[in-house]
């Protein structure tokens, strides 16, 4: 199966910049359903995480107001080719992505 | 993962399961009362003990100026304030206004972007938190009900 | 006398008769981009390609914000893996189309030389399917959206030039059918796609721009923010329908064919650009 | 002036002429009047009033459908009008029939003006 995640990273110099994409539906626990009326749970993202060679670089925390699909990009120093970025959330059902990368 | 409704049922299931644990285990810091607090000063002071913004020049925030969606509202926040430690973002009139915050590590540049969904009009407020304080910069997003659309 | 008048009346008839060789399909081109080059003098072209992005300067920046990482990308990668798979012939998607590099958008749609049906690309894919013993995937479902937006993005760059042969009275009728369609008032509103997208375009419906009709086709499918999910160029259709208030046709049904034939060699000369991100 | 007179004779003429057969096809297919008053007798009576005006708006709705025209609501519009005959409320499903008619005969018109109206629309 194909990741929930989705990387591109930018070096310059060394500064890594990490564009990211989690494939989430981010429900908002207010929306129905369109055919049987019901309200659909609120279904999301809650942590994003992001280390680099283990170091933590970055937590986001989401409420259900992140667009669906979440779209996240940040920039961290210290970083070099070849350095191990891992990226993984986790929402509030308890379901999990994760996803490892080489900076390049 | 594909969301399909069996995905939804499932999830709704495992819901209920896991309803019974603490909620700490599911994500350990996640500020759950700054995110569930239905106003604006509830949601400052659940996540900085404190509601108190100072206005700062020195936060560059890029948002539009007529969303094209309020589902999908492209937002970016970078600051030269010394010392951060968190960037949030608050949308005033949302049933819940905060939207995310991001804990900003030494050595992270204090510059973020994401997308962000927005119920109405409204102002949107980026919060620094710095080791001497919290400062802020808002602008108004405007949400139009479309027309067709794309 | 008569001789001359009967004369006269034989050229009249045999100019009546040859009339739809001028005002032909390649005129009919001519005329709708002349007509929106006229009326946008500062657009270039190709700038046609992206839609109302080619008109709405507030949009257009948004639209590059999401294009920074574009959520079809998920799309695209599924389709990838559906492209690769070995049909139970042995045979597999690339022997169907010709190309082991999907790189096939611009070439739909298409007028079948037997049939004389428009064979749009969605429609290959499960022509193929079945031809291979395959099921057919549903229109408007989660594998055709994911496969021909690969597709696409395996196209990006490529011109579309589609062929209406002059010469060949079941393309030159789907081809006016098609136009006809384009060109009908229909729904409670009494409005045509042309009555919003020529006439009207870059002008507000509500809060959005209307977009120019040239070009239309060219980006799909798209990833809808809006639904957060993928639409083909004929749910899309069947949306302006909808909201003119008239009762929306199947997918892949011969109305919306012929609609997307004429639509799409009228955006002859411009790039695939798909699949697209739109609000 | 003559022949203005003459036209306006003719076309008098012409419509007395016509107007038998308009109004022989009018009485097969024409959409109930939502003012018009409904029979208050006895419930077969609304009863067969309504299917006669079902018929004319479904066949209405149909041929609308089979040139390509048919509206967004009309056939969502006579559901609601069966649900409203079949729970007695023929006031409410004689109205409601009505405005499904009126939209179908709408359609088809539009079609038809539109069968050649829409070359004057292609762009030159």
């Amino acid at each position: 199966m194909a990741s929930t995640i989705k990387v591109k990273t930018k070096l310059s110099d060394d500064v890594a910049t990490v564009k990211s994409l989690m494939l989430h539906p981010m429900e908002t626990g207010s929306r129905k359903d369109p055919d049987s009326g019901a309200i659909i749970p609120a279904h999301h993202i809650t942590q994003l995480i992001f280390t680099n060679n283990g170091k933590q670089v970055m937590v986001a925390n989401f409420s259900t107001a992140v667009s669906k699909n979440p779209y996240f990009s940040f920039s961290f120093n210290g970083a070099k080719a070849g350095d191990t970025l891992n990226i993984s959330w986790v929402d509030n059902i308890g379901e999990k992505g994760e996803l490892e990368t080489q900076l390049k | 993962m594909q969301y399909t409704k069996r995905a939804l049922l499932k999830g709704s299931f495992a819901l209920m399961a896991l309803a019974a644990l603490p909620a700490r285990l599911l994500a350990a810091a996640w500020p759950e009362k700054a995110f569930s607090a239905p106003e604006m000063n509830a949601a400052l002071t659940g996540l900085f003990g404190t509601d108190v913004l100072t206005a700062s020049d020195q936060i560059t925030l890029k948002a539009p100026e007529i969303a094209e969606n309020g589902a999908v509202v492209p937002v970016s926040i970078k600051t030269t304030l010394p010392n951060v430690e968190s960037i949030s973002i608050v949308v005033e009139k949302n049933p819940r206004p905060m939207v995310a915050t991001f804990e900003i590590p030494p050595g992270t540049l204090a510059d973020i972007s994401s997308r962000i969904k927005m119920a109405e009009t409204s102002d949107v407020t980026a919060v620094i938190k710095t080791s001497d304080g919290l400062y802020s910069t808002a602008r108004q997003v405007k949400v139009t009900i479309g027309g067709c659309g794309g | 006398m008569i001789k001359a008048i009967t004369a006269g009346l034989i050229f009249l008839f045999t100019l009546a008769v040859h009339q739809p060789a001028f005002a032909g399909p390649a005129e009919d081109r001519r005329a709708f981009v002349a007509y929106f080059e006229s009326r946008f003098p500062d657009i270039p072209f190709a700038e046609y390609a992206n839609g109302i992005y080619a008109i709405d300067q507030d949009a257009r920046n948004q639209w590059i914000e999401i294009e920074e990482f574009p959520p079809y990308e998920f799309a695209v990668e599924q389709g990838e893996s559906l492209w690769q798979e070995t049909f139970a012939d042995g045979k597999s998607y690339s022997d169907c189309f010709n190309s082991s590099e999907a790189d096939v958008r611009q070439n739909y749609p298409r007028v079948d030389g037997l049939t004389g049906e428009v064979i749009t690309l969605d429609m290959a894919i499960n022509l193929c399917r079945e031809e291979h013993g395959q099921k057919s995937f549903e229109f408007g479902g989660e594998e055709i959206l994911a496969l021909s937006a690969f597709i696409a993005f395996e196209s990006r760059g490529n011109v579309f030039d589609i062929m209406v042969d002059e010469d060949d009275p079941q393309a030159l009728a789907a081809y006016e059918e098609g136009k006809r369609f384009y060109y009908s008032k229909r729904g409670q509103l009494n409005l045509s796609c042309a009555d919003c997208h020529v006439a009207s375009a870059g002008q507000y419906v509500r809060a959005d721009h209307l977009s120019a009709s040239l070009g239309h086709p060219t980006h799909f499918p798209v990833y809808r923010s809006k639904l957060g999910s993928m639409l083909s160029l004929h749910q899309r259709v069947a949306g302006c329908i909808r909201d003119v208030r008239a009762k929306p046709f199947d997918l892949q049904s011969t109305e919306y064919r012929n609609l997307e034939y004429f639509l799409t060699y009228m955006s002859n000369g411009l790039e695939a650009n798909g699949p697209g991100a739109r609000k | 002036m003559r022949v203005n007179n003459m036209i306006a004779r003719s076309f008098f003429i012409l419509m007395f002429v016509l107007q038998p057969v308009v109004a022989v096809s009018a009485e097969e297919s024409k959409c109930f009047s939502p003012q018009e008053q409904i029979p208050a007798d006895s419930p077969g009576n609304q009863k067969l009033h309504f299917e006669q005006q079902f018929n004319v708006a479904e066949n209405l709705r149909q041929a609308a459908a089979s040139a390509g025209a048919e509206w967004l609501k009309t056939e969502s519009l006579l559901v609601r009008a069966r649900e409203e005959a079949a729970s007695g409320n023929w006031n409410q499903a004689l109205q409601i029939t009505a405005k499904a008619c009126q939209q179908a005969e709408l359609a088809l018109q539009q079609a038809q003006y539109e069968s050649e109206a829409w070359k004057s629309r292609v762009i030159k």
